[in-house]
């Protein structure tokens, strides 16, 4: 059974529970350990770089060392938090005066981060190490005629460069594929949802939020999937601002990638933390069927 | 000697160790602004900004609205085709206005920075209820109301923490942070 | 004996002088042993320069000179010219350079002052060690082998063929005719690009001074400028070419059908036996095996059966042929860039985003739509056309260069929609719109003239995901138009992509292959960018044409020319004379061992089994040094890189250590 | 006269470099001054300087107090004496509820906050200057 350290990131706590809860349950059904980091703190989001760069390396890098003292890889399912984690580890690997800079305030903790792991994302854990073939045979509801939009987002791809096509990834539409459902030919698919702009620019990020959503709807998707808690939160909570403010009327549930995992593998959707969401899931579920 | 630097210069000091091209290599394509997906509510297009910078109209550039507006997306970084780290620069605009209080009382980008800043230096952890009033009152009343019920209707899913969450060790977190900004936060 | 050594440490305007004190290290070499002259100068390599030398050689009566300026890439023969001239052997000067090894490399003055002393003395020590040596003549091959049928290739070979010479042109594919014969209309004259093309191949089938390789590869190349071997593998065309009359019987009654992914850029289908366009040379077809049903599953043979002269073979086998040529012109082409590289532009994904070159053939009255511009369903007519530059060039993320010709054929492109189309609307998003050439910017003015819509922008992304009105069933071209500053985003129903040149896929083996450089980019690398751009460094060998960098078709035209006048002026002289530094073996301490035979990557090296000894043929030696580091007993000798002038150079470089060290002389 | 003391100045606010360096080069001092941390610890490891003036938030944060630390552990810098200027506290110090900038973290000598009072910046700089000699004389006799 292969371990990673898990680092769940602010929003699991409680505005995106239902991801933390489904990645618990999904990753446990293909047979992988996430031990949680113990006391691990915030990542620093994008807004710590605004005032301090350093500091917000710090933060990310005391999440590191905890994780390397652990010996698993760290494992993000936030992908603010998995780009900030990835980042600061390639910087700190990479430049020795920022490390040496870094780990003497580390010391503090009594840490020391030296850079022999590797940050992954939750999803590449199960494209890449898991592997579709495993997620396949772990499918028993396979989730047939599901129209499901992939929704990258940003930093899951972004601005990693080396990543195999940053402007055209697929491992998203596999894993669909691999669950059963109908990955839908989704233009926005790696378009910003406005996350960091809900608060500072609200009328921004609804316009984002609205063009994403109508895209979906134009491709006849049935559900977006998302990967990031953000994402999530801007899609489905603010749909019905969205509405009041265009004059719209979307009702697409917003599901996370491991709670469709977690449908398709017939696990108890309470446990996947279905029923906190505000748009009904209820016909999602419906496809959920053991083939004939 | 030395020769005072311009401001072009001072935001590549700012820049120093990005991680892309200087900002001198900008061939103003207008790849990043096309592609920017909140490039029509900025005041000055991403490449028209590089262009100021370089041209040395500080004014125009930090009162511009246009950093504040950067979504963190990173699709301009990707695609720019002289590998210019333009995420990068609006971070690094954002860090300059902070620093040198070069904003309006009213932009809610700073002062939501420095609100969350200051939570997660307390405590660790980030805590969706003390970031709201921040800036909620800088709504318009139907914003206001359609705000506070999303939180309510959060509130309702169990969606939001009634606690504020701690570091166990957020002595140690304190005195970490005073390494790299030795304010005396951890006496 | 002790010798004369005069040193001429050179300015090189402010290259060197800026950063190196050169009048210091003149002064300091002064000094030092044996060296009787000792001087500063603003450009040494100018003729007053090189007086300075002839001069102080009959006035001081130096033995040996050495030069501090650039790379003896840029100017050794200059100074060996001067050094011959004054009456010494040009082998007895030695060149330090301070410039590429220097001055370009740093800014710290004090240690590039001190690193020119060293690398002055390294020379001096060396070049008392120096010793005459005799340019060895050889004899050239009039003949010449020119690689690559495009434009390029075609005019280097009548060049060469009209002057008397006698050519053997190499191409891969089917025809010659390259790119050239692919397009409709050439800018900015507008003349029709068969027109112009057809005639000369032709007159390349035709020549007697030209031997014709088509659907041929050059497999290998030995030997040196004057003498080269090459093996050439004529692929099987499964056609008997002596009896084959090109009557086309055989293509129409082919039951299969293929997508012509490389004439037809895939927009048209071939049989499989083909040629691959009318006016093509030679006009003998070529079986394509992987698509041919007899070769599938042993049945079909209309072709054979149905051929007049009985000239089908499939039993035919690739054979290969050598000849002697003295002379080699590259001429190998570009590749088109290949837009799928490019995800966000919609090629391969949304079905009315074509490249530049699948426009080319639509537009060409010859090609699959003939002449008609029309949507990917074969019928609808575009009202409103994008035409996108800089796809794939002037990027970081794919290619740093201008691709030099996209720029006026999209102007071309947006005349002939004009032209086609009249009621529609066409885009140009560029960069920088470049037209240097005869005509090229009167040509921009036509084309502002006929209304095309220029916006200056690099395009960010192309879709069909519509979000305001009248962008339904359209592709959006997103950009911003930088001129007002403004994201735009215009709806159109075809989207072409002007796509940049790119090296060939396998230049880099190519330039192994013929043994010289190739840059980062892939394409071969001159000789001298300015003065010297079709000759390569490597002796004999030559370039023209796309291989050498993007170029339109008359840069391509006078490169080839260049090429065959650079070729036929070897040819003229007969003989040429080569580099004497060469290895050759003592007799007497060579053991017989045999290490070195194998090591010559040159086969200069023969065993003699009677006298169990081995012996260099100095033709053939390049003089790389291999077998001189092998020996075992120290018999091979490298002329002008013997042991002792190398060391006494490392020694010369490290006299500020050597100097603690009381080395024993 | 070549007794003249070399300072070097690493901040990259130019509108505060200016009038400090005249204020510096009027009280009979060479100074040189470096507008990014890169080139300024570059310039202190090349040349040789009496004491370095040094602003605390830079480039991508406090990198002031990261070219401090790095001093702090090379021996032959260690030399130098180190006066910190900063304008942290006006800048970001609502960040942290705490007292002003603790000058005791990061091996310098003196710290005094933007803006300077041009008298007591010279006052320092003299002070730190005399106390680095004493300092050196003492080494030379042990």
């Amino acid at each position: 059974m292969s371990t990673y350290s898990y680092f769940p990131g602010c929003s699991l706590e409680k505005m995106a529970l239902s991801y933390h809860q489904s990645a618990m349950q999904t990753t446990n059904a293909v047979g992988v350990e996430m031990k949680e980091i113990e006391d691990w703190n915030c990542c620093g989001a994008t807004t710590y770089f605004h005032v301090d760069e350093l500091l917000a390396y710090t933060l990310v890098a005391r999440n590191l060392a905890m994780a390397e003292k652990a010996g698993h890889d760290l494992v993000a399912p936030c992908s603010a938090c998995y780009k900030n984690t990835y980042f600061t580890s390639k910087y700190l690997k990479e430049d020795k005066d920022l490390s040496d800079h870094i780990n003497y305030a580390l010391e503090q903790d009594n840490l020391k981060y030296s850079g022999s792991i590797e940050v992954k994302h939750l999803m590449e854990v199960f494209v890449n190490d898991v592997g579709l073939e495993e997620i396949k045979e772990r499918t028993t509801k396979p989730l047939a005629g599901l129209r499901v939009a992939p929704y990258y987002g940003c930093q899951i791809v972004r601005p990693k460069k080396d990543h195999e096509d940053v402007e055209n990834p697929r491992f998203f539409e596999e894993l669909v594929s691999s669950i059963g459902a109908d990955p839908v030919d989704f233009a926005y698919r790696l378009r910003c949802c406005g996350g960091s702009l809900i608060i500072t620019s609200r009328e921004a990020a609804l316009t984002l939020v609205r063009n994403l959503l109508q895209n979906a709807v134009d491709s006849d998707a049935d559900v977006i999937a998302t990967a990031c808690p953000l994402c999530q939160t801007n899609l489905e909570v603010y749909q019905m601002q969205v509405n009041q403010e265009f004059d719209t009327n979307f009702s697409i549930p917003i599901m996370y990638f491991t709670q469709l995992m977690g449908i398709a593998m017939g696990l108890p959707k309470k446990k996947l933390g279905i029923g906190s969401e505000f748009i009904s899931t209820d016909k999602i579920l419906t496809y959920a069927k053991e083939p004939a | 000697m030395a020769t005072r630097p311009t401001f072009s210069e001072e935001v590549a000091n700012l820049m120093h160790s990005s991680h892309g091209n200087p900002l001198n290599t900008c061939i103003q394509c207008g790849t990043c602004s096309g592609t920017c997906p909140v490039a029509e509510f900025m005041d000055h297009t991403p490449r028209c900004l590089i262009g100021l910078i370089n041209a040395n109209q500080k004014e125009d550039v930090l009162d511009s609205n246009t950093y504040w507006f950067c979504a963190s997306c990173f699709h301009c970084t990707v695609r720019c085709p002289s590998e210019i780290d333009i995420s990068g620069l609006m971070y690094s605009l954002k860090r300059y206005s902070i620093w040198k209080h070069h904003y309006s009382d009213d932009a809610i980008g700073p002062v939501f920075s420095e609100t969350f800043v200051k939570s997660i230096l307390r405590s660790g952890r980030s805590y969706e209820p003390v970031l709201a009033p921040s800036y909620i009152f800088s709504y318009g009343v139907r914003e206001f109301l359609n705000e506070a019920h999303t939180a309510t209707n959060l509130m309702l899913k169990g969606r939001i923490p009634v606690i504020p969450p701690k570091l166990k060790r957020i002595e140690n977190f304190k005195k970490m942070a005073d390494r790299i900004i030795p304010m005396g936060g951890a006496k | 004996m002790s010798e004369k050594v005069g040193v001429y440490v050179c300015h090189c305007g402010t290259n060197i002088a800026g950063v190196v004190d050169v009048e210091e290290v003149s002064n300091w070499a002064g000094e030092q042993p044996n060296v009787v002259c000792s001087r500063d100068y603003k450009f040494m390599c100018s003729s007053l320069g090189q007086e300075l030398i002839e001069e102080d050689i009959k006035e001081h009566g130096l033995t040996r000179i050495v030069v501090a300026a650039c790379s003896p890439h840029m100017h050794e023969k200059t100074f060996r010219g001067a050094t011959e001239r004054g009456g010494l052997n040009p082998y007895l000067f030695e060149m330090a350079n301070i410039r590429e090894h220097n001055s370009w490399a740093t800014t710290d003055k004090a240690a590039a002052t001190h690193k020119a002393k060293a690398l002055v003395n390294g020379a001096v020590e060396r070049v008392v060690h120096h010793q005459p040596l005799e340019p060895i003549p050889v004899e050239i091959n009039p003949a010449t082998l020119v690689v690559g049928g495009g434009i390029a290739g075609i005019s280097a070979a009548l060049e060469l063929a009209d002057a008397g010479n006698h050519v053997y042109l190499v191409e891969r594919e089917p025809s010659i005719g390259g790119h050239m014969a692919q397009l409709d209309k050439t800018f900015p004259t507008l003349d029709c690009s068969a027109c112009i093309l057809t005639p000369k191949m032709v007159d390349v089938e035709q020549h007697p001074n030209i031997t014709l390789y088509s659907w041929s590869e050059v497999e290998n190349i030995s030997g040196y400028i004057g003498n080269f071997n090459v093996t050439v593998r004529k692929k099987a065309r499964y056609v008997i070419e002596e009896l084959c009359t090109g009557c086309g019987i055989c293509e129409e009654k082919c039951p299969r059908k293929v997508v012509d992914e490389v004439f037809e850029a895939g927009l048209a289908q071939r049989k499989a036996i083909y040629t691959p366009f009318p006016q093509a040379v030679p006009k003998y077809p070529v079986l394509d095996p992987p698509n041919c049903t007899y070769f599938e599953r042993g049945k079909c043979k209309a072709c054979q059966i149905l051929c007049p002269t009985g000239a089908i073979d499939f039993e035919q086998e690739d054979e290969l042929l050598e000849f002697p040529v003295g002379n080699v012109i590259l001429a190998t082409g570009y590749d088109l860039f290949d837009s799928n590289r490019i995800p966000q532009y919609g090629y391969g994904h949304l079905a009315n985003v074509f490249t530049s070159l699948e426009f080319e053939r639509m537009v060409n009255a010859s090609g699959p739509t003939d002449g008609k511009i029309v949507l990917r369903d074969g019928e609808s007519v575009p009202q409103s056309v994008a035409i996108v530059h800089c796809v794939g060039s002037r990027d970081n993320n794919y290619h740093e260069y201008c691709s030099k010709v996209c720029c006026m054929y999209s102007l071309k492109f947006a005349h002939l929609v004009h032209e086609r189309i009249p009621e529609a609307e066409v885009y140009n998003f560029y960069i920088d719109i470049r037209t240097p050439g005869k005509g090229y910017e009167e040509f921009y003015n036509r084309l502002l003239e006929e209304g095309t819509h220029f916006i200056r922008g690099r395009v960010a992304d192309v879709t069909d995901a519509a979000r305001l009105p009248g962008e339904e069933g359209k592709l959006i071209v997103q950009a911003e138009d930088t001129l007002i500053g403004k994201q735009r985003r215009i709806p159109v129903d075809m989207v072409i992509l002007s796509a940049g040149m790119e090296a060939r896929h396998d230049s880099q083996d190519v330039s192994l292959m013929f043994g010289m450089g190739c840059d980062f980019d892939g394409f071969f690398t001159e000789r001298h960018p300015k003065l010297d751009p079709v000759a390569t460094m490597t002796e004999g060998i030559f370039i023209a044409g796309a291989c050498q960098g993007p170029k339109d078709i008359p840069d391509s035209v006078a490169q080839g020319a260049a090429a065959a006048a650079r070729v036929a002026g070897l040819v003229n002289q007969e003989t040429v004379m080569m580099e004497p530094v060469r290895a050759s073996i003592n007799k007497e301490t060579c053991s017989g061992c045999r290490l070195c035979n194998d090591l010559c990557p040159y086969n200069a090296i023969v065993f003699h089994e009677d006298q169990k000894l081995s012996e260099v043929i100095t033709a053939l030696c390049q003089g790389c040094g291999t077998c001189v580091a092998a020996c075992p007993s120290s018999a091979i000798n490298g002329a002008h890189f013997t042991n002792e002038q190398v060391f006494s150079e490392i020694e010369g470089i490290l006299w500020d250590v050597m100097e603690h060290q009381a080395v024993p002389a | 006269m070549d007794t003249k003391k070399k300072l070097l100045m690493i901040d990259d606010d130019p509108d505060f470099v200016e009038p400090i360096m005249a204020i510096l080069e009027n009280a009979g001092y060479e100074v040189d001054a470096k507008y990014n941390p890169d080139e300024g610890f570059q310039a202190l490891k090349t040349g040789s300087y009496d004491l370095l003036l040094l602003d605390v938030l830079m480039g991508r944060g406090a990198e002031g107090i990261m070219i401090a630390r790095k001093i702090g552990d090379d021996e032959k810098l260690r030399e130098t004496p180190i006066l910190i200027i900063t304008g942290m506290r006006e800048q970001i110090a609502f960040l942290f509820p705490g007292q002003p900038v603790h000058p005791s973290f990061v091996p310098t000598d003196e710290l005094i906050e933007k803006p300077v009072e041009p008298d007591l910046l010279l006052e320092k700089v003299s002070t730190l200057l005399k106390m680095a000699e004493e300092r050196k004389a003492k080494s030379e006799l042990n």
